[in-house]
């Protein structure tokens, strides 16, 4: 479309109107398309969201049910801010992805996974989180969202300095 | 209109005594004193974090011009070095009380 | 007036020191029996906690809390010393300029033989501790010494205490006045008060293991240096012995001595010494 | 080097479980060093575990996850002796690769 030095500019003109009108159209389909699979390439604008409703909105398009089939594994009191272990595990089906959310974060979207099928619904990995905190866990299965929540204490540890 | 002059006497003679703002050369003795007794604390390696952190206040306070806050702070830290001081002598035999036998 | 009087009341405060510590001196060094102490220090905390097995101490706050113990057993499948491990297997393996690596420096080729650090030196008369071996050793080669609160002394540390896992701590001391009274010192600064929070190492590792200090629950001292170095999450890296004793001082608002001083070694041998018998558990992960 | 990546996968029946350990920073870009100055972000934001070439899972980070980041799951499909394939990527486009045998 691009390399060809076309004759008749008008042609090529008219051709492009066609095609962003066509994308303007479909505009809300291929982003809802990627929203809804879990697009291949870096959800950026997911990651810079402050709050964990507008991350999950970004990253998801809608929102999530409380679901008891998403077991969350977080300490109460975490050992250390930094190093926090974090797992989750569902009994849901067709699950096609997981996201971690520490909602008193600078930015509240933590990591989020992409289930291929024949992989086994189930994250365990290390978060950090600034202060004491919710924390929620996202299972994207069959195209609904479910979520689980616990809240993590976490202060500094020793006696003074 | 009795009543008023007593309090006004214990007004003023509650102000007499803070009129004469800490100048530098209080400020310098009480530096030089409490530098004084933090190096003896130092000797003992008994030092404390806080007596330092106020002795550089007391500093900077100084630079800044602000006596009063200074010769404060340098006092503060006097008395830091000086109950590290103690610390270090007391605990040459109160160790003995905590200690397993 | 003034002045004559306060000279006169600093005189008899030195006078009454100097006796103090002579006097101490002279009644320590007959009185010293580290074996008593050991058995006293060890049966202080079997008695305190009988639930707590006796090889379990070496693992600090693990053995006084199970919620934590199954949060660092998880993390123990794939602990984060992981990278200090394998770099200071590689560094004690990489040969210096001149050719010699610390291999040469130790009993053993120095695999195994943690167990026995620090040792009494009676040549030089004071406690040798692992670290200030490994830094002689580079010395001895031309070597500039590495620090004793970073990353290169905790990797070969680690390796060093990862080739000692299990074994019993086995440290000697010598029948040699001056090795008694480096015991005895040790000891001393370890129920020895310090800081503006008036803390003893003892207030927090005698009195209170197991009980919360905010977030971190207190280890027990019998078997704390066991698991020394210690990869902790509140540093995300690792910590030396030295790195440890500095950063506990700080806390309690006492302004930490020089690493390796003479202080600190002598308690890591009163530490090592009443903790004899139980397993090397370096190296550990803390919170 | 050794690679930065240490990683530990074992098959019991048709279920592997897979076990990874990174050396990174993961900087979030809010934390000032010992002179004052914003240490810059650096973490990895993308890390791709392949197995029998296809994506058995894919993890997208941000800055929440914390340093020497490690991550467990499990899979279906893959038998002791299979490849694992592991490769990350970080917003500083660095990035890293390594291959395991399924033990």
């Amino acid at each position: 479309m691009t390399t060809t030095t076309g004759p008749h500019p008008t042609r090529r003109l008219i051709l492009q109107g066609a095609a962003s009108v066509a994308l303007i159209g479909l505009g809300n389909l291929p982003f809802a398309a990627a929203h809804a699979a879990a697009n291949d390439k870096y959800p950026e604008e997911a990651f810079k969201q402050k709050s964990e409703a507008d991350a999950i909105k970004a990253l998801y398009g809608r929102n999530a049910e409380p679901s008891d089939k998403v077991k969350l594994d977080a300490p109460e009191i975490a050992e250390n801010g930094g190093v926090v272990p974090v797992s989750v595990t569902t009994t849901l089906d067709k699950v096609t992805s997981i996201s971690f959310l520490v909602a008193e974060n600078p930015f509240a979207l933590a990591a989020s996974y992409k289930i291929a099928d024949g992989t086994i619904p189930g994250v365990a990995n290390r978060l950090k989180m600034a202060k004491s905190t919710k924390l929620v866990a996202i299972v994207e299965a069959d195209g609904k969202l479910y979520s689980a929540t616990k809240d993590v204490k976490v202060t500094v540890g020793g006696c003074g300095g | 209109m009795k009543r008023a002059i007593p309090l006004a006497m214990l007004l003023a003679l509650g102000l007499a005594p803070a009129a004469r703002a800490a100048n530098e050369a209080d400020y310098k003795a009480a530096y030089a004193a409490a530098e004084a007794a933090a190096k003896e604390a130092a000797s003992l390696r008994h030092q404390w974090t806080t007596t330092i952190s106020t002795l550089a206040t007391a500093k900077k306070a100084a630079d800044g011009g602000d006596f009063d806050r200074a010769t404060a702070a340098a006092k503060e830290a006097k008395a830091l070095a000086k109950a590290s001081i103690f610390q270090a002598t007391s605990e040459k035999e109160a160790w003995k009380a905590m200690e397993i036998r | 007036m003034r002045a004559r009087l306060s000279l006169l009341l600093g005189a008899i405060s030195a006078a009454l020191v100097a006796f103090a510590l002579t006097s101490a001196h002279v009644v320590a060094a007959d009185k010293v029996d580290p074996v008593a102490d050991a058995k006293a220090f060890q049966n202080f905390f079997f008695q305190k906690f009988p639930n707590v097995k006796h090889e379990d101490f070496v693992n600090g706050p693990y053995s006084m809390n199970e919620d934590l113990k199954r949060q660092w057993q998880e993390k123990e499948e794939f602990p984060p010393y992981e990278f200090a491990l394998d770099a200071g297997k590689e560094m004690f393996a990489t040969p210096f300029k001149n050719g010699k690596t610390y291999a040469d420096c130790f009993p053993n080729g120095g695999i195994g033989i943690r167990q026995n650090y620090p040792y009494f030196d009676e040549k030089e008369g004071r406690v040798v501790t692992l670290e200030l071996a490994l830094n002689r050793c580079r010395e001895a080669n031309g070597e500039a010494p590495y620090s004793y609160v970073k990353d290169e002394m905790a990797s070969l540390t680690a390796y060093m205490a990862f080739t000692s896992r299990g074994k019993p701590m086995d440290i000697k001391i010598p029948d040699d006045p001056r090795a008694l009274a480096a015991f005895e010192n040790g000891k001393r600064y370890f129920y020895t008060r310090r800081g503006q929070m008036n803390f003893s190492c003892a207030s927090c590792h005698v009195q209170s293991p197991g009980e919360r200090i905010r977030a971190e629950i207190l280890a027990p001292a019998l078997g704390i240096v066991n698991a020394m170095p210690i990869y902790r999450s509140e540093w995300s890296g690792m910590g030396t012995t030295s790195r440890r004793f500095v950063t506990c001082n700080s806390q309690t608002r006492a302004v930490p001595l020089e690493p390796q001083a003479d202080e600190y070694r002598d308690v890591e041998y009163f530490l090592s010494y009443v903790a004899n018998g139980l397993p090397i558990s370096g190296p550990g992960a803390r919170p | 080097m050794a690679s930065s990546i240490r990683v530990r996968a074992n098959a019991n029946g048709d279920i592997t479980e897979v076990q990874a350990l990174i050396q990174h920073p993961m900087d979030t870009g809010l934390v000032k060093d010992s002179k004052g100055e914003l240490i810059p972000a650096h973490f990895i934001q993308e890390l791709k575990f392949e197995c029998n070439g296809k994506d058995v899972f894919v993890a997208n980070w941000g800055t929440a996850v914390s340093k020497d980041p490690y991550v467990k799951f499990s899979f279906k499909g893959a038998k002791k002796g299979d490849e694992l394939k592991i490769s990350w990527t970080d917003n500083k486009g660095a990035s890293d690769t390594t291959t395991a045998k399924i033990a």
